[in-house]
């Protein structure tokens, strides 16, 4: 098994740039797409002077006015509502939906006519809306503010998913969805926002539909997305110690997914683990895993592993919680086993 | 009694075709439902026809609205054709929607459509968007947003109105109380009343026999001047009768509602019978009367042609619009 | 390829047996299960004289009269809630969502409150409710009413979930569904309800996570669900012709999901297709697919290829609506291509 | 002034010890999250005691409650122990739900506890399916339901108050209004009002003071006797404050809420200065609620050595419970 030095993408480690958490990254994004455009604005619980409780938004208001950041009644449903109708007619609204497990009540109005309007009215009308909203568990807040639910979105035509990993992956997919002209969603992950990486000054996006490898190996590719990047990333160097070169790679969006890079990497190492923080059944593992197992079939040495939450609701007790979601260890396991090393 | 200006018969002529316009669209859906040509089924707004041409006339062309399952008449009064109408029932390339939403989802931009929606209560917050947008664009529009008796049990409703009433957006309410959601009485179906439970939200309400057009009309232009003037949403509630089934299949109707109460509101409760009663008190004679129905009867008859000879869509067409 | 006389389960073909149709096999077991207990009973919209607009649930008003098939208000989230409360208060409750595309409105009830009360509570509240929905397109019904999104509760730990696709199995799964001491999601194929089959008139129950053989064969698997399991059973026919040999498996429930005849199925055949009507990306497909290319890996001939709705808004016309959901031909050209027969 | 008969201050007593028992047991609270003792966030209900202790004191243990992301109170107020509710906040096994649930899901079925709800607005269709389920089975119980005033926007409150109106469910539906959803005022985010919003859908309704525990506990009497009787459903409306942040983490609130405003309400309105200067001008000797005070101030004490030494579950507890 070779082990050559990796090479980690600019998203991760670039050097003499600015460094900002993730939550900055999201932030100077929509202020930067809201100096540019004036039809912007967000709409949501506590968006305002509270800048939401993770304070995200923090400042927005100052700059931009409470017309434009505009505090919402306790109305998921309501304020996803709002968004489709506003961008139908001119505008370009940024839906904030506190927890990502809030979006059970969003779900009717994102997939039933957000999604739709576009195809049903033949191509008429349209519906250039974000949705932020966040996932991930690990902070002890129980079963109803940790889940990770993105693959009920990414289900459904019509709809963009986006689930950025870093800093610059933040601000470059979030301009990107702001100037969709379809319905975008983003997960961001709530531990993730303090995480700090370089986030260059001037105006970029990354296009939705297109992977990075955030490292480069041999031996064993690492498909990871929102959090479990980070995950993945140590594994790797864990699994560098050992002899084990291992390829991480982002598909960032999933919806579009990025089918080609992921395969493409998957003929190159030929053992795939495919990591995510959403529940491992019926979810966003399962589609990456029967796209690679279809598209590198010949290529494989091992079946593609899924590593997803544990199938349970996300208990309350540290002593639980910790066990449900995707560890490096795990993933260490998992590789060297793939890899015939156990 | 003193002669009406001419104008006010012209513009009544007008409505009164627009009424009859809708009628007749009616009549020939269902045809075509009988006559198995038209795909799936279809909701019949006959009866109603003075809600959807007494809002729509107070209504300017770039006004918004949203619409129903039980569409058409909304559609047309606010403007369009009947030709695309039908090629859209249809499936039809020429369709509002290139035959990809059918009855259930006609929407047109150019008439200030948003498009009917088949999610009962699925509109509202489409509408109080679109209201919000026309108050951060000072366009100066009014967004109208038409809905069952039936659809005050979805809460998505309040939540908009609550915010409709805070923001005071300029959107107007519309409820058809037609007294039935499918087969079910609306008395089984919502406790306390529209009015109260509108004055809970802090909105405007008003109440109107949507029978007779000109009340319709009149009530709904003074809701619009509010709005206009920046004073915030409101309810208009207009009590109405669906003169068919629930949709085009619903023929046995008994079980649910009794022939004799169907009988009376189409012989003395039909708002085209209304509206042509007062214009002949008015002196318009029968005979401009029945011109204009032979008029849009062929019109109709004409669209329907159109339609069933228009060509589907290519099948690639299935995979285009999904993305803008 | 050898193509031995299939053998066709009892639930498709038994001679001697009453013949019912889908939806008079819902109405009896619901029937029964109410005859039995008192505390089971059923709430929704048009549930009571029109025994709902598919006249699924007809009679049923007559016996057990309006205090126990109780008509509703338009208030989908609403009697999902109820139906959670009197759930956990002794009552059987059978929640009737007219289309699977409102089952956006009951998420929140459904998967936040329905699925995670039990383990929430440490074990001590239950949620022994049933909701029953519809999935399926092809009624000319445009793209609210004819999406299939079973996998989205499927996704969810907490939930079982039956998709039954004979009149057998949707008695015997309604009636596991109903004794069931958890939430079970019922998906009803709305052009099912015509359908014809045996159905034993004693009492049976038909376990919920237990796959049945629909039809045996050698060449290859088709693991199909609910109304797919048709198709495939129609493609066997025509394969049978061409000589390959196609076993026709249907899960019966995707939660719990019988991985183990699914797996042992494709390690007999050593190839797989399987069918589903949602939505392809992100869907059901996803996981059996992924479950049978881990499990089967060494076995397997072929890549498992998949196929679901395809991915658009379901379009009114028929001259395209006809083209997004599988076909038995598309499903022969597939087994061919598999098989190396084109 | 009469001397008040020995009973009724026994009783207020009572009441007096359990709302002082939600106080200490919060102050405990916030003391483990600031000694970093607690995992994750606690919203303390510290100000609104009353509103918990005024309507549980005029239940049974069988009626049935259902609670909020805020819902020390309302357990502690329908009867739970306060070391298992510790051992629950930290995570352990002793826990009213072995530890899974947290500060935000306690729930106790043998105290009619259907549990806390960390969806704002989510309880509303358990409490009313509960109260549909007493119909069925011909109890005899109440189900009370407590949210606050921020769940006010959330559509699903409407849907289920509408069918406890039409079926004349027992169910009482608490609104909790202490001025603020999290860091927002409530006249930002709540258009109208809750008793006319009550009315509208055919709720009885009833407001009162929600620091005076003896108007809510009397209030709740009526409406208790009333949901028995087979009169339907009510709202009851407290007016409220929470005298610390919106969780015990927001500490800097002068943005959202002024410092006057908070020291006002402490000073002139907490519920037990009231209810102890009203036990005291009743000849109750200021030693004998001190001496209460002391007890309650040891038990819970007592309490939280207990829960902090308990185990956590077994790691293996993790795939348990998912299903029945
Ligand atoms: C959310 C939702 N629930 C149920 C339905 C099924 N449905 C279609 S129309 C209808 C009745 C609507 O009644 P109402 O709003 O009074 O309109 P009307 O048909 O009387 O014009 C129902 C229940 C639906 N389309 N959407
Ligand atoms: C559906 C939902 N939306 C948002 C939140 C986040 N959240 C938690 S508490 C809260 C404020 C609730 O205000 P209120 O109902 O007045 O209760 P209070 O905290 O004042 O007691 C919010 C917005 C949530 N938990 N659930
Ligand atoms: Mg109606
Ligand atoms: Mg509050």
């Amino acid at each position: 098994m070779s082990s050559p030095n990796p090479t980690i993408s600019h998203s991760v480690a670039a050097p003499g740039v600015r460094q900002l958490t993730f939550g900055q990254a999201i932030n100077e994004a929509i202020a930067e797409e809201m100096r540019r455009d004036p039809l912007i604005f967000v709409v949501g619980e506590d968006v305002a002077e509270a800048g939401t409780p993770f304070k995200v938004l923090l400042g927005l208001v100052d700059e931009f006015g409470p017309e434009r950041i505009i505090d919402s009644p306790i109305s998921e449903a309501g304020i996803a509502g709002i968004g489709v109708g506003a961008a139908m007619t001119g505008m370009r609204p940024i839906v904030d939906i506190m927890f990502g497990d809030f979006t059970t009540l969003v779900m009717d109005q994102m997939v039933n006519q957000a999604a739709k309007i576009h195809y049903m009215s033949g191509g008429k009308l349209k519906v250039p809306m974000v949705l932020r909203t966040t996932m991930g568990a690990s902070r002890r807040s129980a079963a109803q503010h940790s889940q990770s639910l993105h693959a009920w979105l990414s289900h459904v035509p019509g709809l963009k998913v986006a689930i950025p990993a870093t800093p610059y992956d933040a601000k470059g997919l979030m301009k990107a969805a702001i100037r969709d002209e379809n319905p975008v969603v983003i997960y961001e992950d709530k531990l993730s926002y303090p995480i700090k990486g370089p986030v260059p000054e001037e105006d970029y996006i990354i296009p939705l539909g297109v992977a990075e490898v955030k490292r480069t190996g041999e031996d064993i590719t690492l498909v990871a997305t929102s959090s479990m990047v980070y995950v993945a990333l140590s594994a790797a160097e864990k699994l560098a110690e050992i002899g084990i070169s291992a390829e991480v790679v982002d598909p960032r969006t999933t919806a579009p997914l990025d089918a080609e890079t992921l395969i493409a990497s998957a003929k190159k190492t030929s053992r795939v683990i495919v990591i995510d923080e959403g529940y491992q059944e019926y979810g966003v593992t399962g589609e990456m895993a029967s796209v690679i197992a279809d598209g590198a079939f010949y290529w494989l040495d091992a079946p593609v592993k899924r590593m997803g939450a544990m199938h349970v609701p996300i208990p309350f007790s540290p002593a639980l919680e910790d066990r449900t979601i995707p560890t490096a260890e795990q993933v260490v396991e998992m590789a060297k086993m793939l890899c015939g090393r156990n | 009694m003193a002669e009406n200006p001419p104008v006010d018969t012209e513009q009544w002529l007008h409505v009164y075709e627009q009424m009859y316009k809708i009628r007749a669209f009616e009549n020939a859906t269902n045809e075509l439902y009988l006559g198995a040509k038209m795909p799936g089924l279809a909701h019949l707004y006959s009866g109603e026809e003075a809600v959807a041409v007494g809002v729509c006339e107070a209504l300017n062309r770039d006004d918004y609205i949203t619409s129903t399952h039980r569409g058409h008449g909304h559609c047309l009064a606010k403007g369009a054709a009947v030709d695309r109408m039908f090629a859209e029932l249809l499936g039809k390339e020429a369709g509002y929607c290139r035959g990809k939403g059918g009855s259930m989802h006609i929407a047109d931009q150019e008439t200030g459509n948003l498009g009917a929606n088949a999610i009962v209560g699925g509109s509202a917050g489409i509408a109080t968007g679109a209201a919000l947008s026309i108050k951060m664009r000072k366009s100066g529009q009014v967004a109208v947003c038409f809905f069952g008796d039936g659809a005050l049990g979805q809460g998505l409703f309040y939540e908009v109105a609550n915010m409709a009433a805070l923001w005071k957006l300029p959107v107007i309410y519309v409820v058809e109380h037609n007294l039935y959601g499918e087969y079910t009485h609306h008395t089984e179906t919502a406790a306390g009343d529209v009015l109260t439970r509108a004055a809970g939200f802090g909105l405007h309400a008003v109440e109107v026999d949507g029978q007779d057009v000109k009340a319709v009309m009149a009530a709904t232009a003074e809701l619009v001047a509010r709005a206009r003037r920046g004073d915030g949403p409101s309810v208009l509630l207009c009590h109405t009768y669906r003169f068919h089934g629930h949709h085009v299949g619903d023929i046995n109707r008994a079980y649910y509602r009794s022939p004799e109460e169907e009988a009376e509101w189409k012989a003395e409760r039909d708002p085209l019978s209304l509206l042509a009663d007062w214009l002949t008190e008015n002196n318009v004679e029968q005979q401009v009367i029945d011109q204009l129905e032979a008029t849009v009867t062929g019109d109709v008859q004409a669209a329907v042609d159109f339609a069933l000879n228009a060509p589907y869509p290519s099948p690639d067409e299935v995979t285009s619009h999904v993305f803008a």
